[in-house]
């Protein structure tokens, strides 16, 4: 497999339409899924990417509650109270499939076995440091689960959000000002209006959906490189 | 040593403890040992110490422990959810300590209490609030956080199926953290479903050896 | 359960009889493992306290390279290369027996689960501390085994071996002279000549078999104390 | 990623480069991956370091891979058996490495590196010469050891039947070193007697899942 993190692809503006929606952005990242990947959808957003995988993919889906090669989720007659993935859905079960207990399955993300997780964020930085727990709100019950050890495992983390907030604030930011939950651990962010590979150079714009490039590294207050075609 | 079969929940959780540190499995409602939580209720320890994924859900079950008061300390990774209300009010009224550790970490500490290792370096957390006042180490380039076991007193945990030995099986995503609280307490109770013959389960599959075991009570399942 | 080591009995000498063989070792030992209990019995010489075990004991026994619940030796027909024991001896399976890999054997051991492990020894010394793996030689192929996991791991550690070598060097000493597999960790000496309880004051004997404890300690260059009747 | 069914030995152990650490499975012969290794011994990569419990047995083997000065090193627990003639040999004509680990700790260093764990601290060893030249620290009143990974590039293993995902299932106490090798090496490669159709395992019951296994070979009994 060649890495596709290490030399980021020419920039592709896509001016003929308007920002991706939920279900365009999770296809575009399940775009980006090689074939026979080992996987872990982070809860919400990241779960649709399950269905944007192609038939015959070979993508093997992991839940860190314990199994891997997880099904869609259950139907009616399917639901099983001891078969449910990580946000507590009833799911169903694959051909091929393996349980095994929360130390084993942590060991197996932490380890560094699973080839991608996606995650939903509050923040980004550019540096690759990743806020996505805790709104560091002085009432907010805190609550982790398993981000943090999704956030340091994976080979490489994918993050999946709105570039913006529904104020308008950048979430791809210099520096996270919202509790990190780990440090320099992304790889790529893939958002309604940019896809971003996150480097030692720091945030690399690959592609853009319904912005230019030099509108969009406005609305950011954060450097961008970008790669031209030679 | 040998495993007593008790009679209901109320037998299996008899003699715990003020005080104690008690190891609670389930992820959500799954593996979750409802029957000796609503047994723990009744037995009515209270300042206890409770080591848990979440922290209760809707009225009943870790929720009802909680409410009557009989918690002081929660050790989890995920106490807010949907319906974790009674926690949230307790938490925000300070009536409740909360230690909020990775999930992972949570497993992995449990592991490390069972499996007599005294401390281990993890990379997860490391940077964050969750590993502030913690020891760190540079390992192979990578920051590590220092952690140290989670040791419980008692365990309640949830299997399908156990042998009169106390070998247990789990079914599906309901084996969670059970095997790993089973290794980590000085006594370890487990509800099940069925109490099979000594010789009836695989012992290729068996999850839990019966030497983590200490009682076991069958439960009707709820419809 | 209670602790047969905190306080010891009043001393028994056996005078009517000469040193116990080792089959009268290995019942000596089978006596005093309560009943139910988990036992991993040691290569070599403790591996015959099995024999000696009453039926209905309801002892299990644990085999470190991963099972609990073994059976006795494999004779001719039963022999099945994927079933030994820590000795790599044919061993058979009993009804309520499991598996688990070595990771998790270890992690049994070392995390306090066995009752009782049985050991051959060296030298043991007055504190408890346990020479068993190495001779010291300078032309010696060293190998430890599980020996060092065992020493450390089981709630009582038992040693089983004769008091005195072929040259007549005593084998409880005030000190090991040969590289240590465990610091503090042996509870109980089962000898040809006399039982030993090692605690914090030191070695208290038990039991002499054929000898009187006068002459026992005069052969022994150990502190030693016993407990009289009352 | 993808497991790749191989014809036969040979292509399963294709590539592994000279230097290199490889995992060897196996307690003993039992689970010991001997088609492997003879091909490895044919593959011909040299100056490596082994990492299994023993040091080969009579003149096949791990033994034949020592003794036609393959090895550099080797990180076990018990060299010496009765039939370890080889390895005694190049042992004393100082024409091998050697670092004797505890079985325990051996174990548990592998199952470091497959988990993450950049370092941990047991009591196993300390206080003896194993322990020499270690970081100790006292915890509960304990002197432990800090212990670092075993990470292998390869890995080579024996098991009982994999699907064609990889998941494998081991067969009584053939299981030992396999699955914590599994997870400890970048490359994985299993000898197994049957491979069988995805879905033809029990999901509870499979020990290794596929996502650590890179090569799979089906290789006849010796009867």
């Amino acid at each position: 497999m060649t890495n596709p993190t290490s030399s980021p692809p020419p920039l592709v503006e896509h001016l003929d339409r308007g920002p991706l929606t939920e279900h365009e952005m999770a296809a575009r990242v399940a775009r980006d899924i090689p074939h026979g990947s080992y996987v872990n959808l982070g809860i919400g957003r990241p779960t649709l990417v399950a269905d944007h995988l192609p038939d015959g993919a070979g993508v093997v889906l992991h839940t860190e509650n314990g199994m891997l090669n997880m099904g869609p989720a259950a139907q009616d007659g399917q639901i099983d109270p001891d078969l449910i993935n990580a946000g507590k859905i009833p799911v169903t079960e694959l051909p091929g499939a393996a349980y095994f207990h929360h130390a084993d399955s942590f060991a197996m993300m932490r380890g560094g076995h699973l080839d991608i997780c996606v995650l939903g964020a509050f923040q980004v930085s550019a540096a690759g440091d990743l806020a996505n727990w805790h709104t560091g709100a002085p009432d907010a019950v805190p609550a982790v689960g398993g981000a943090m050890d999704l956030a340091i495992g994976a080979k490489r983390v994918f993050v999946m959000m709105t570039l913006f907030t529904k104020q308008g604030a950048p979430k791809l930011v210099p520096e996270c000002t919202y509790p990190l939950t780990g440090v320099g651990c992304v790889d790529r962010v893939y958002t309604d209006v940019a896809t971003f590979q996150i480097g030692p150079g720091g945030a690399t714009v690959l592609e853009t959906f319904g912005i230019p490039y030099d509108d969009l590294a406005h609305r950011l207050g954060v450097a961008l490189s970008r790669q031209d075609w030679t | 040593m040998n495993v007593m079969t008790c009679g209901d929940p109320d037998e299996a959780v008899a003699g715990i403890e003020d005080g104690s540190t008690v190891l609670v499995g389930g992820f959500g409602t799954a593996g979750m040992p409802a029957d000796l939580i609503e047994a723990l209720v009744r037995q009515g320890a209270t300042g206890l110490t409770v080591v848990s994924n979440n922290a209760g859900n809707g009225d009943t079950g870790l929720a009802a422990l909680l409410d009557k008061g009989r918690v002081r300390r929660m050790v989890c990774s995920f106490p807010r959810q949907s319906d974790s209300w009674v926690f949230d009010r307790l938490y925000r009224e300070g009536r409740v300590e909360l230690e909020l550790v990775p999930q992972g970490t949570l497993a992995e500490r449990l592991r490390a209490a069972g499996a007599g290792i005294g401390a281990f370096y993890s990379p997860t957390g490391a940077g964050t609030l969750l590993a502030e006042g913690k020891e760190t180490r540079e390992i192979a380039g990578r920051t590590h956080v220092l952690e140290y076991p989670i040791k419980g007193d008692v365990a309640l945990i949830s299997a399908h199926r156990a042998d009169r030995m106390g070998n247990l099986v789990y079914r599906r995503t309901a084996r969670n953290f059970g095997p790993v609280m089973a290794t980590a307490a000085t006594t370890v109770v487990a509800q099940v479903r069925e109490i099979v013959d000594i010789g009836a389960l695989d012992p290729e599959a068996v999850v839990t050896p019966g030497i983590y075991i200490d009682r076991v009570v069958q439960v009707v399942p709820a419809a």
